[in-house]
């Protein structure tokens, strides 16, 4: 658990811890929506936290090799839902720098985190050499612009 | 949380693919190997049935696009039927709604292939 | 995470942590059941996880103060599901003694310790004093008799 | 995950409440409650229908033996609706069946509860 969720006692925190492997993306989505539901967010809120949590988890599954999980942290707070995505992995994530979508490449690239940063209202990436990457992503309640 | 994959013969050298269930990074290999097999089979004219589809990730869509591709080197093309709005709205912000053609229905999706 | 857990490299593990309050049991149950459904178990089998684990977390949240959260560890094995509840309250619970049930008191006593019997293979509490305590229970597959 | 509470008057002086959802640690206060008023207000012979439940945990049975307790110490009666058999189960192994009524409708139920 990262020290600055557990300084604000206020936020109720739920983590999760899967196998880093496509079959466990649906359980995430799940528990995450059921996290969201809590806040009070509209069925479309929620389909979008759904969909940027399960392309953050997609993208350490397909990019990264060295992590064995991937941990979801979601914090309710009162206006907004903060969620943590983070995996072992060493591997530096392109998604900084490698924003475009090129539909004539055979890949899409740049997908996921397209969708990630349109879907969510605050989008970061810390990247630790040593203790891999977290994407962390804030959905805020409508009415709260943070 | 799984995929369903039906593929159908329609009148005017087309295919349909229903597809039903979430698409995604754990389903998604499987609608690639269904929609791939057709195309190696010669169907270039397609429409993919997504009113079944309560999900769809970028690898959903990585499919589909993948699919368009592979069709147009062979003059086919591929339009989808979709009117659930969730996933409408995916196809807008990622810009795909312009090189897809997305239809309410699958007559208006067949009618607009043949 | 246990070290026993570790050591079996072919079980899937994943955990759970939330908040040791009731509106979480059904993060829970919820979670708990996606991960049952991946080991082919009858829908009367994942309903019996369910409520096991959702007994675990409840006797938790109604006897124990001190611990702040629950986790809950499942391991995907071959032919079982394993759960861990583990809470880090310092009560030592009565489950291994009280465990008979008594209408005639206005409080149903035991009725959660019974149930979680009753509904997995194999039921073990540990009892760290300082660490807390952890409840498992192995759920078998039908013609995998452990 | 959430649990809905309805009480009806029933002829002959029977109140039947309905519930709907999940009776666990955190709806069974409410479940507690309703019945409570109920009883405070002198309703001592109830049907409760589970028909719409989907899950029922310790503490739901617990609110449920409670209100019988209750009613009993007036020479009421509490009879309960359940065909769904997972919960039927769970009465089953907790000896419950064997205090309260349990009837596969609410017509059978309130019949044998006047
Ligand atoms: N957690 C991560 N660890 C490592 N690399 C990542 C991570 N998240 C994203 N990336 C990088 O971001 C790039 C874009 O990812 P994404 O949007 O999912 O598109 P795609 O998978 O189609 O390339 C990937 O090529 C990858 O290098
Ligand atoms: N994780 C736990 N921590 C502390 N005490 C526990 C725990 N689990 C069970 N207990 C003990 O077991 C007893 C029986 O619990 P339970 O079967 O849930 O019945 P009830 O809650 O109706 O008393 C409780 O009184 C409590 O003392």
């Amino acid at each position: 658990m990262n020290p600055a969720v557990e300084r604000e006692p206020a936020r109720e925190v739920v983590e999760l811890r899967v196998p880093s492997t496509a079959e466990w993306v649906a359980l995430i989505r799940l528990a995450t929506a059921a996290v969201a539901n809590r806040l009070k967010f509209s069925i479309e809120d929620i389909e979008d936290v759904k969909l940027a949590v399960a392309e953050a988890c997609t993208a350490v599954i397909q990019h990264e090799s060295h992590g064995e999980f991937i941990e979801v942290t979601c914090e309710v707070g009162a206006d907004a839902l903060h969620l943590r995505v983070h995996d072992a992995g060493r591997h530096v994530p392109r998604a900084e720098t490698d924003r475009t979508m090129d539909y004539d490449e055979a890949r899409v690239a740049g997908l996921g985190v397209f969708l990630i940063r349109t879907l969510m209202d605050e989008v970061t990436y810390d990247v630790h050499p040593e203790l891999g990457t977290d994407l962390r992503m804030v959905k805020r309640l409508p009415g709260h612009p943070g | 949380m799984d995929i369903k994959v039906h593929v159908r013969e329609a009148p005017g050298d087309c295919y349909v693919v229903d597809l039903s269930g979430e698409i995604d990074v754990y389903t998604s290999p499987k609608v690639k190997d269904a929609i791939g097999e057709l195309i190696d089979r010669g169907a270039y004219h397609l429409v993919i049935n997504l009113e079944k589809v309560r999900y769809i990730d970028s690898t959903g869509l990585g499919v589909l696009i993948g699919g368009l591709k592979r069709v147009r080197e062979h003059g086919g093309s591929v339009n989808l039927v979709c009117s659930n709005p969730q996933i409408k709205k995916i196809f807008d912000i990622t810009g795909l709604v312009k090189i897809f053609g997305i239809f309410d229905s699958e007559e208006t999706a067949m009618k607009a292939l043949v």
